[in-house]
């Protein structure tokens, strides 16, 4: 393996997120498991044990709404930090397209990478996609509140489309967390807000150039991922 | 015959081992033709089970309460049709109500553990307790019979007066029907006892008379006699042929299971992933490329 | 009722008439749709709405309300034309051969010797010829023409199918199938039963309209027997124990008569009290009538009615006028003629006409007491509610006081339901605060005032002083005490008839029955009808033995009927003339060659022969009446009058308005309104969710009907512009209300004389007080008069207005 | 009859009958708790069984009270529950929308508690005692029956008459109360009497 071997000393450390974006993602991010739990657990019978974790069933129920509404308007942070830095570009194509390469870590041979490769962009939107399918099927289905604004038969649709977004998301997020945990140094990004100029070399050179040429390509000034 | 947990044969969110007795099949049968909507059978069920409906208003129709609730577990619904056949008009009466249906959507719908359970004598009570109010059996129930409480947040309906069936009563209902269109027993016996109801109406010149027990849920042990059996929709919209919604199957079919293999999938892919890729590290190279090219800069 | 609840099961068709009995009396009801199921009966209701009852009958017809008469009369003249007539028992056990005096007569509306300005008549010419025998005489043969069954012939040929369906509204094809089902129960083998209530009663010829059927059944052969009978549905738990003690101005206990002040003494008002058989050989009952009197007067004075003073005859008050009835009772408080009035369990300002006039009326008084177990709207009349009660206290000089008393569930003793079974009930819970039983509330008034009359004397005190009070605890009589007294007791050792050395009844033991009431005074019984209800045997009306031979529905062990455990009137009229049953499968009793014997108590001598002994022993006659003789105010036959407010002119008698010789107050004849004026039919009902004025007290009925409203047909709010849920104010003459409007497909216009007839329906149950929403009810609009007879106020016919208001429509 | 199919037939094909109803009777004390907690305590447990009849309409449903206390036993009762009687042969059971609700008006909140008087021009009740109520009608009741009873008309007829008080009776009244009433009324002379009869 080419990358093998203890990871070496940063040559120096680039911001990749300001503290409030970090703490936006981080409430986000908090929301999105909590609503991951306390949804599976009244998902399907074998896990509705995890109710516990939240003062049992009807506990459960009732945070999860609120939590989810948690979670929209953090997400609706992050998309109005991140939506730019996700437009598609040039590359995304090619870098999709070398999937085997990059799962594999080899990303060297591919065109320079600039914010966000073509896979976090993907991330990036699917998630924007899915919670507003699940804000939109949450609320039909929030009894408490919105009972009355939807038929039955919305509510049937909605509570399956919930469902089914729901466990995309989920997906979708577990692609997130393993990226950021195979791909060394990323957590950093969330918990420390920098990189080390290796990292970002590696795997967003063009970000890189950027943010230390202090022009973008374009002639653009440059600034953190957020 | 006091009805306990070795008498259920469907738990909500769990499974049960099968009885070792199953106790005999019992069923409400309603004899709509008998019906004259007086409302008693509201009136027993709000004062057996204790329900404080609140005292609402006439909005041009002699439903009252103007729907089922968590303080109205059965309510007269009321039809004026004109026959289109005999130019007469009917005043059809239903006592609308939960159908207690063999293959319950409430309780196929529920997520919470013992929330809703199917005794083998055909009765499928909410068990209070473990009800977590997430309004599920609503969304899986055929006949739009549950409602959740604002004020406990659980789901209520109507029980069948388990409680009474259980001590060899019949439910408050049916005991208070002045006509008798309400009676209860064994759901053999109320199959027979309709038969001849049929017979009568039949004799009467209501050619469509029938008994309404829809397959599609696999039964009721609520069934209602009906004068235009062909057509149940006329009265206050019985459904024709009611069945647990195929998006609720799905829900609590297909996706369940789907849903929770995909997730794991994704979970073990990353495990599989990582096990023959390995870490993605940063190489000491990056870390020098990167250094020259800020010295660059 | 001359059946009960349970014999309904035995019949083959029930007419529904002047009553709506699937919403008044479900569990009463409940027997029809048994005779239904079981029976294969059929159903028919005729009203002007389609009611609940019509929403489980085989045939339903539309009447305007107000027109029973001319469709009754209409049925009765199609089955005479048809020869549907069970003739054996209309020759034998009904008047129709009797002979009518030469100078009666019919023309115009009216019988003869009818005084305009008296607004009465001279009922001299209404009756029967008697022959030198002192018999009356009949014609057998009908040929007669002037026997009853001719002049009957002759008056209901006027109701030909199109007239009733000019007057009545109801469609000709509907009316003759009515006829039809009717006339089939003409055969001996099949019966109908009649069940009314307030539909026929609370009309300006209320009584009329019973009678109108009343003689339908007896030409059909259907009073006496199973499945048959004339069965008034009464409202109230008690209201037929409580005409049965006499709880009315007029009344003595058990139908006796108050005296009026021209019977000035015992002799002169026992004169007119012969009942000397007319036919010979016949059975005339009240010839026993000095023997329940004279008990009664023992019961009320005990040792001070005496022979000597006509057992206290002159203590009784004498009536000046007919009677004083509600109606008179507060046009005299309207026109400052009263200065008290208790009211027990009762609440006049929702329950009598013209709202208005009432609380006029109540505001004159000086006193008034409320005994009830509730908060009513009559012990707040002086109350300001806004537009329900707009009035202003601090002009309002009435003292009022109210009493809390003890409700059903909390006391013990008697009631008697609509088929004169007398149930004895036992208390259950202790009395909420310091709310105490009516008999508790009574005994201490009457012994307040008579303390009071032995410490000051005052006006003649005899009456109060020596009223017999011979209970254990004077201040509180026991219901059983009281119980015992109704049934009657030895006031002294009574000689055996056969062995005077012997007793056959020791002083102070309870009489057997009726039968040994005596006219010297050994006797005291309250109220002779209920005598055997607690006798030697014990308290009877605590029986509770479901046994009932042969399914008759009799329930001889369940409780006590009066009279003397009865449960069909009339019931030899269920055997023919031989005293065979009509119809064996519907045995009631039989003559075995020696007396009578069957499922039911023989309402006959046990060993009067069948041949000779007609079954209507209360009458002298010993038949039934088609032709009623001078017995009702407003004529021998029932007659077509429009109510006082119709939306119509009379068509039979075009002159006449309302029932000639209903009582008019002057002042109420201005305030009828008229069809100009005020063009819709309306009519006052209750609702199967409510009970009168009380169930709005009751949370969960309050939340099963909660809001008051009008029902109007989907043609009327088109016209008007009333939408479904909307507000609406109707208004007649004498107020103004607003509700809810239900518009409905169940109230259809009527086509009456070629003009559309709107009917607005308005039920009772609202008022001021209690757990439902505040209402008005229809007592603000309806019209001061009242049955001709008997003064029942005119609820069901009036004319109002309607026009939609302005506000949210929920 | 049909109706014994839809209930007597079954509760005794179930073994157990309306009077002898109690949990005890019935096994359910053998049932371990975790099974009894799916199902609620049957409410008429351990009361007393009352016959009374229903007080509205002239049906005259039989009606069984059942009450915490029993009134037989001296003790204080409070009803907890109304139902048909089984064994009444009008009602067999059943009640209508008003009968079956009968305990709601038993505990209505507009039930009263104590006499009140409203005093002339006033425009609230005030509560007096019933020594102070009773003497207060009594007195009323005198004053005017001495003013203005009749003892004779004006042909000298004796006609002991007193018009100008009247008394309207009760229908829900036991026949007991109500010739407790008669008696008192009639004595005195009252002619306005009436009842419920007409309306």
């Amino acid at each position: 393996m080419s990358n093998a071997g203890p990871t070496p000393e940063a040559s120096y450390r680039v911001t990749r997120y300001t503290t409030a974006a970090r703490l936006n993602h981080m409430v986000t991010a908090a929301s999105l498991v909590l609503l991951a739990v306390s949804g599976m657990a009244l998902f399907h019978p074998s896990l509705f044990f995890l109710t516990g974790l939240f003062g049992g069933g009807a506990m459960a129920r009732e945070i999860h709404p609120w939590i989810g509404v948690v979670l929209f308007f953090g997400f609706f942070g992050l998309f109005f930090r991140f939506w730019k830095a996700n437009l598609p570009e040039k590359g995304d194509g090619e870098w999709l397209k070398s999937g085997g390469a990059v799962l594999g870590g080899h990303e060297e041979n591919l065109t320079e990478i600039g914010r966000y490769n073509a896979g976090q962009k993907l991330v990036f939107w699917s998630m924007s996609a899915l919670i507003l399918v699940l804000i939109a099927s949450g609320l039909a289905i929030w009894d408490e509140y919105f009972f009355q604004y939807t038929s039955i038969d919305t509510k049937r649709i909605a509570v399956l489309a919930h469902a089914i977004a729901a466990i995309v998301a989920i997906c979708v997020w577990i692609i997130h967390l393993y990226a950021a945990i195979w791909v060394r140094g990323t957590m950093d990004a969330m918990t420390k807000g920098s990189v080390t100029g290796g990292w970002a070399w590696r795997h967003h050179r063009r970000w890189l150039r950027e943010s230390i040429g202090g022009k973008s390509a374009d002639g653009g000034n440059v600034t953190p991922a957020e | 015959m006091a009805l306990t947990s070795d008498d259920l044969i469907r738990r909500s969110a769990s499974s049960v081992p099968a009885p070792a007795t199953k106790l005999p099949e019992v069923a409400k049968l309603i004899d709509v033709s008998k019906c004259i909507g007086c409302k008693a059978c509201q009136s027993a069920c709000i004062e057996w089970n204790d329900l404080k409906p609140a005292v609402g208003e006439n909005s041009g129709s002699y439903q009252n309460p103007p729907d089922l609730s968590p303080d109205t577990w059965t309510l007269m619904k009321f039809t004026e049709w004109d026959n289109p056949a005999t130019g007469n008009l009917e005043w059809l009466i239903r006592k609308d109500g939960c159908m207690h249906c063999s293959d319950p959507g409430c309780l196929k719908a529920c997520p919470a553990p013992g929330a809703i359970v199917q005794y083998s004598n055909g009765i499928v009570d909410f068990v209070h307790e473990n009800c977590i109010g997430c309004g599920y059996c609503v969304k899986g129930c055929p006949f739009n019979i549950p409602r959740i409480s604002k004020v406990d947040e659980k789901a209520y309906k109507c029980t069948l007066c388990s409680d009474r069936v259980s001590n060899g009563q019949g439910p408050a209902c049916a005991k208070s029907c002045p006509t008798q269109a309400i009676v209860f027993g064994t759901k053999e016996d109320m199959k027979k006892h309709a038969d001849k109801r049929i017979a009568d109406l039949k004799s009467r010149g209501f050619a469509q008379a029938g008994l309404y027990d829809p397959a599609g849920v696999g039964g009721t042990h609520v069934m209602y006699v009906l004068h235009h059996a062909d057509q149940p929709e006329i009265y206050a919209g019985l459904p024709k042929n009611p069945a647990i919604s195929a998006v609720v199957e799905v829900w609590k079919g297909a996706t369940k299971y789907a849903g929770l293999a995909v997730v794991g999938l994704a979970a073990a892919a990353g495990f599989v992933h990582h096990l023959v890729a390995g870490a993605n590290r940063v190489t000491r190279e990056d870390e020098e490329n990167a250094a020259k090219l800020k010295e660059k800069a | 009722m001359t059946n009960s609840w349970t014999d309904i099961r035995n019949t083959d068709l029930v007419v529904i008439m002047g009553g709506n009995a699937a919403e008044a009396h479900p569990c009463g009801f409940k027997w029809v749709t048994e005779a239904k199921a079981n029976r294969g009966a059929k159903l028919i209701v005729v009203d002007p709405r389609f009611t609940r009852s019509a929403s489980v009958a085989d045939l339903y017809a539309p009447i305007r309300q107000g027109s029973d008469i001319a469709f009754l009369m209409g049925v009765i003249n199609y089955c005479i034309s048809k020869d549907k007539v069970q003739w054996e028992y209309t020759k034998a056990f009904t008047n129709a051969s009797y002979i009518v005096k030469e100078g009666f007569g019919y023309a115009d509306g009216l019988f003869t010797g009818y005084d305009e300005g008296k607004r009465d008549y001279d009922r001299s010419s209404w009756d029967y010829e008697i022959g030198p025998d002192g018999f009356a005489v009949v014609d057998e043969t009908l040929q007669h023409p002037r026997c009853v069954w001719n002049l009957l012939k002759a008056h209901v040929a006027t109701y030909t199918p199109e007239m009733v369906e000019r007057i009545c509204g109801t469609p000709k094809d509907k009316f003759l199938k009515v006829c039809e089902m009717i006339a089939e129960t003409s055969s001996p083998q099949k019966t109908m039963t009649s069940m009314y209530a307030l539909g026929w009663t609370q009309h300006s010829k209320g009584s009329q309209n019973i009678r109108g059927m009343a003689m339908l059944q007896l030409i059909l052969g259907n009073i006496g027997v199973r499945g048959g009978g004339m069965n008034a549905l009464r409202g109230h738990s008690n209201i037929q124990g409580l005409t049965d003690i006499g709880l009315m101005s007029n009344l003595l206990p058990g139908y006796l008569n108050i005296p009026a002040e021209r019977e000035k003494d015992f002799a002169t008002y026992m004169s007119s009290r012969g009942f000397k058989p007319l036919r010979p050989g016949q059975m005339s009952y009240w010839q026993n009538y000095k023997k329940f009197f004279v008990s009664f007067q023992k019961a009320m004075w005990g040792a001070a009615a005496t022979p000597e003073n006509d057992f206290a005859y002159d203590w009784l008050p004498k009536l000046d006028v007919p009677a004083y009835d509600i109606l008179r009772a507060f046009e005299l408080m309207h026109q400052g003629k009263m200065n008290g009035y208790v009211c027990q369990g009762f609440n006049p300002l929702q329950s009598f006409p013209n709202k208005a006039k009432s609380i006029a009326a109540l505001s004159k008084l000086k006193f008034l007491v409320v005994m009830d177990p509730l908060e009513t709207e009559t012990a707040r009349f002086w109350e300001n509610h806004g537009e329900y009660n707009d009035v202003d206290p601090s002009k309002i000089q009435t003292e009022v006081i109210q009493l809390p008393t003890t409700c059903f569930a909390e006391d013990e003793g008697s009631l008697t339901n609509s088929g004169r079974w007398i149930q004895w009930h036992w208390a259950a819970g202790t009395p909420p605060g310091e709310a105490k039983t009516d008999i508790w509330i009574m005994a201490q008034i009457h012994q307040r005032l008579k303390a009071l009359y032995a410490k000051e004397g005052g006006a003649f005190a005899d009456p109060i002083l020596n009223l017999h009070w011979p209970y254990k605890n004077p201040a509180d009589p026991t219901p059983e005490e009281l119980a015992k007294e109704l049934n009657g007791y030895a006031v002294e050792d009574i000689p055996d008839a056969t062995d005077p050395t012997k007793v056959a009844l020791a002083k102070g033991k309870q009489v057997v029955s009726f039968a040994a009431l005596r006219d010297d005074g050994k006797t005291a019984c309250g109220c002779w009808i209920y005598s055997g209800c607690f006798n030697e045997a014990g308290n009877n009306m605590a029986r509770r033995d479901t046994s009932d031979p042969d399914d008759t529905g009799a329930y001889l062990k369940w409780s006590f009927a009066w009279p003397v455990n009865r449960r069909i009137l009339y019931n030899r009229a269920s055997a023919d003339v031989q005293g065979k049953a009509w119809d064996p499968s519907r045995k009631l009793i039989e003559w075995d060659g020696s007396k009578w014997a069957g499922y039911d108590v023989p309402d006959i001598a046990p060993t009067a022969k069948p041949d000779t002994v007609m079954p209507f022993i209360m009458n002298p006659e010993g038949v039934s009446r088609l032709f009623t003789r001078g017995m009702m105010r407003d004529g021998p036959f029932p007659v077509h009058y429009e109510p006082f407010e119709s939306p119509v002119t009379n068509v039979v008698a075009p002159k006449i308005r309302g029932n000639p010789v209903a009582r008019l107050f002057k002042g109420d004849i201005e305030q009828f309104g008229t069809s100009a004026e005020f063009p819709y039919a309306a009519t006052s009902y209750r609702l199967t969710e409510h009970f009168h004025f009380w169930t709005k007290h009751v949370s969960v009925n309050a939340a099963l009907q909660p809001e008051f409203f009008v029902e109007i047909s989907h043609e009327l709010a088109k016209e008007k512009g009333i939408v479904n849920g909307g507000r609406v104010r109707v208004w007649s003459k004498r107020g103004s209300v607003k509700a809810k409007a239900v518009v409905t497909k169940r109230i259809k216009p009527l086509i009456c004389d070629g003009k559309p007839v709107h009917v607005v329906g308005i039920p009772l149950h609202w008022g001021f007080t209690g757990a439902a929403k505040k209402g008005f009810g229809p007592n603000a609009l309806t019209p001061f008069v009242g049955d001709a007879n008997i003064e029942t106020p005119e609820f069901k016919a009036f004319l109002v207005n309607i026009e939609p208001l302005a506000g949210p429509t929920v | 009859m049909n109706m014994d199919l839809s209930r007597r037939a079954f509760l005794r094909t179930a073994g157990a009958g309306l009077a002898g109803t109690s949990l005890g009777a019935l096994g359910f004390g053998e049932v371990e708790e975790a099974h009894a907690a799916a199902i609620r305590p049957f409410k008429l447990a351990a009361t007393t069984e009352t016959r009374n009849t229903c007080t509205y309409c002239s049906v005259a449903c039989g009606i069984l009270l059942y009450s915490k206390g029993s009134l037989a036993k001296g003790e204080k009762a409070e009803i907890i529950h109304v139902e048909g009687d089984p064994d009444h042969p009008t009602n067999r059971g059943t009640l209508c929308p008003k009968g079956a609700a009968l305990l709601d008006m038993v505990r209505a909140e507009t039930r009263l508690q104590s006499p009140r008087i409203r005093k002339a021009g006033s425009d609230k009740f005030e509560r007096i005692s019933w020594d102070e109520a009773l003497d207060r009608v009594v007195r009323h009741m005198k004053a005017d029956r001495d003013a203005n009873f009749v003892a004779k008309n004006k042909d000298g007829v004796t006609v002991n008459r007193w018009t100008t008080t009247g008394f309207l009776a009760a229908s829900a009244t036991t026949n007991e109360t109500a010739f407790a009433t008669y008696k008192v009324v009639r004595s005195a002379g009252i002619l306005v009497f009436d009842n419920q009869a007409r309306v």
